[in-house]
């Protein structure tokens, strides 16, 4: 197999763990971490994509980095969700988020 | 890649199966962050192995040691019960694990096929991109991205600030 | 291959560098827990470590033999995996961290052209050890102490970063074989006469960084026992220890690569005048902890984010503009 | 301003602080080291309680054996046994005991004039294992027969070397002090 398969590959294991873990965890957090799994998981196909391939190699990595940024961005924001929904509920996880249930 | 490079890709895609294994089975959430980390020193590992230190130097300062921590602060700032979730009750457990699978795995041989059949034509490594350009791109033809990016980080700032004094008023 | 081709080889240089950084650190450790309990007992007049071996030279040997002969304690309801998990993830990345160090043009482990990234990164997984430690112990203490490291050393890795990012504008480098260079031109062409301001604010916050008093909240005996290593006992708080002195000795390496001008010095050679530099940051160091009470963790957060961040993003502003007008 | 003021002024005695260790730092040390020297200022040195001697008489102590010592001690770490002076006939104890009019509580009067001492000690035994070096046995005592010794190196390797019985110290004492009178 081609090295650019190889890395290919290895970010959809990510995104598969990514996915499985989203469908499988019950906490907010949980589902926190298989996000980040998949989000890895792109970056790593841009990156390989970028550098294997004629496209510019440039992209790929700012494409890497700008998932980075918004992963930072969307951990923030997800801490304080999970913050306002723990205070508010009591748990963080999401089987007792049922406030608008009828 | 040399001689050198398919162990090191074994061993990194060793650290990303076994880190995201625990990231999405282990019942203690802080043990799922650990495995976490170990997947993200694995993808660190695989840039490197891409000649793109760069990205994996950031990977470990942002990932390893901004959003992982700020992570473990959730874990403990919403006392998760020790970190772990409630037991999986029995068959329900078995039923979600099966979905989860289902779920995992279907867009997985899907796109694999399409990445082992489809491959765009392949380059040998390149040379390493230099800083310098990745800096010309970022502020030359990809600033409004940049912008955007700083902005999403403001926005998302922003946000949990309002949401942290929302839940003090709440209080 | 021939004798040669080995010896001259990347791969066998890495290992051969990290074997002997190994051999500083251990060394560094034993002589800095020495020098701290000199310098103590000195500020406070009385001679310290004093019995074994000439002026208790040979105390911290003695106090490492017993370290290591302690029974190792995992507490009851401990997350085993985790806790012995947390002195080990310490102790490693700082390893690392000793790589693109240039003791010497000669003596760099690897000349890393992302040097001082690297550092930035790999020091960043200490408060992941702390976490973990603080995690696994099942001990209140042990949790307040990883919280306190976690929020203190994300707030001071912003300071900490702008500051670097000035002298990274200012040598265009991010290789610090680059900067130790660019300053090897004489007592004036060291940054820290451009950059003071960057200066202080990096040796505040690598202060915090490093957990050192007048920071040391994490670990504040009067409230929390020991902080995050309360539990450990033996070789796992011995890893800790060693950790922290070692981290003292990275970021005071750094502030000499950045601001003090590496190996740049006269008459004597070049890793002699950088162990110098990097020995007196650390007595300034232990200075600072002898001599400020700890502060209280509202005024911690104040300093850094009233106080550096502002003072740090202005000077990075201030920076970038002279760099453009010079240009 | 008031706040920049306020801020230079605190950065400023942050280097006074460190001025003044450092200054300490330079200053020569004051430990003594024990078994190499041995410290010459005990005059203040508060140790374990001593029994004091009569002007008159170097074996008797002062102690009239009011036990107020013995009560006030919050250890109990005092004992005393006393025993009746000459021929007196036993079973008066009433009469024997201290006359109120003998000794004022909270004055520091001299001990009785010899004649009129009815009681005296027959031992004083101080557990030092228990004393807490309070000091209020020697407070109490209304004829300053307690004082503090001024034995710093004290040492032993068993309880019972520091069970002392005062009086037998005292005796001692006296002997070593005629031995080098004479």
């Amino acid at each position: 197999m081609s090295p650019l398969t190889l890395f290919h590959l290895a970010a959809l294991l990510l995104l598969a763990l990514g996915l499985m873990g989203i469908v499988t965890r019950r906490s907010l957090v949980g589902m926190l971490i298989s996000v980040e799994l998949m989000l890895n998981g792109a970056g790593l196909a841009l990156v390989a994509s970028a550098r294997l391939t004629p496209a510019v190699d440039e992209l790929g990595q700012l494409g890497a980095l700008l998932v980075m940024g918004l992963a930072a961005a969307e951990a923030t924001l997800v801490l304080a969700i999970i913050l306002v929904v723990a205070r508010r509920l009591g748990s963080s996880e999401t089987a007792r988020v049922s406030e608008l249930k009828g | 890649m040399d001689f050198l490079a398919y162990p090191a890709y074994g061993l990194y895609l060793l650290l990303i199966l076994g880190g995201g294994l625990g990231a999405i089975l282990s019942q203690s959430l802080v043990r799922a962050l650990m495995g976490l980390i170990l997947t993200l020193f694995g993808v660190a590992g695989m840039y490197l192995l891409m000649a793109a230190p760069f990205l994996a130097f950031m990977q470990i300062l942002i990932y390893v040691g901004a959003v992982s921590v700020l992570i473990f602060f959730a874990i403990m700032l919403t006392r998760s019960s020790d970190g772990g979730e409630a037991g999986r009750e029995g068959s329900r457990g078995l039923g979600r694990m099966l979905l989860g699978l289902i779920a995992g795995l279907t867009p997985l041989a899907i796109l694999a096929w399409v990445v082992v059949h489809k491959a765009p034509t392949e380059l040998p490594l390149k040379p390493e991109a230099s800083l310098a350009s990745l800096g010309q791109y970022l502020t030359g033809p990809y600033a409004l991205a940049f912008e955007l990016i700083s902005v999403a980080l403001l926005a998302a700032m922003a946000g949990a600030v309002l949401l942290g004094f929302e839940r003090r008023r709440a209080r | 291959m021939t004798m040669t081709e080995i010896l001259n080889h990347p791969l066998t240089q890495i290992v051969l560098g990290m074997v002997l950084i190994l051999a500083f650190v251990g060394v560094n450790g034993l002589i800095l827990v020495w020098m701290e309990r000199k310098v103590v007992g000195f500020i406070q007049r009385r001679p310290g470590p004093y019995e074994v071996g000439p002026q208790g030279i040979l105390q911290s040997l003695v106090d490492g033999v017993k370290l290591i002969a302690k029974q190792l304690v995992t507490p009851r309801g401990a997350d085993r995996f985790l806790f012995w998990l947390g002195p080990m993830l310490s102790v490693t990345p700082v390893v690392v961290c000793f790589l693109p160090i240039p003791f010497s043009p000669a003596l760099t482990t690897m000349d890393v052209n992302l040097g001082l990234l690297l550092i930035l990164a790999f020091s960043g997984i200490n408060v992941l050890a702390l976490c973990a430690a603080g995690w696994g112990s099942n001990n209140k203490y042990a949790l307040i102490g990883a919280a306190r490291a976690v929020s203190q050393s994300v707030a001071y890795e912003i300071p900490l970063l702008l500051s670097v990012l000035c002298i990274a504008f200012q040598t265009g480098s991010l290789s610090l074989s680059a900067i130790a260079a660019d300053q090897s031109r004489g007592l004036l062409s060291w940054n820290l006469w451009v950059q003071p301001l960057a200066f202080v604010i990096f040796f505040i916050s690598a202060t915090a960084e490093t957990n050192r008093a007048p920071f040391d909240l994490p670990e504040a005996e009067s409230e929390l026992t020991a902080g995050f290593h309360t539990e450990y006992s033996g070789m796992g708080f011995g890893l800790f220890f060693l950790a922290e002195y070692t981290y003292m000795i990275v970021v005071c390496s750094v502030a000499t690569v950045l601001f003090l001008g590496a190996y740049d010095g006269p008459f004597l050679p070049g890793p002699w005048w950088f162990v110098l530099k990097v020995y007196a940051l650390i007595l300034a160091l232990m200075w600072f902890r002898w001599t400020f009470p700890r502060v209280r963790f509202d005024q911690l957060l104040n300093l850094c984010w009233k106080w550096l961040i502002p003072l740090g993003l202005v000077n990075l502003l201030a920076t970038a503009l002279v760099l453009k007008l010079v240009e | 301003m008031p706040g920049l003021a306020k801020t230079v002024k605190g950065l400023w005695s942050l280097l006074v602080g460190l001025g003044v260790t450092g200054v300490e730092f330079f200053r020569p040390q004051l430990t003594v080291h024990y078994p190499r020297k041995e410290v010459d200022n005990l005059a203040t040195y508060r140790g374990h309680i001593d029994l004091v001697a009569r002007e008159d008489d170097p074996l008797t102590p002062r102690c009239i054996v009011c036990r107020k010592c013995v009560a006030a001690c919050p250890s109990g770490c005092i004992d005393i046994e006393s025993r009746l002076v000459g021929a007196a006939p036993s079973g008066d104890a009433r009469e024997l005991s201290l006359a109120p009019g003998l000794v004022v509580s909270g004055t520091r009067a001299a001990p009785p004039p010899r004649e009129k001492i009815r009681r005296e000690v027959a031992a004083f035994r101080l557990n030092y294992n228990l004393c807490s070096l309070c000091g209020l046995c020697v407070q109490t005592c209304p004829v300053q027969s307690l004082a503090f010794s001024r034995e710093a190196y004290l040492c032993g390797s068993s309880r019972s070397d520091f069970e002392f019985e005062l009086l037998e110290r005292l005796r001692r004492r006296a002997a070593a002090g005629r031995q080098q009178a004479a």
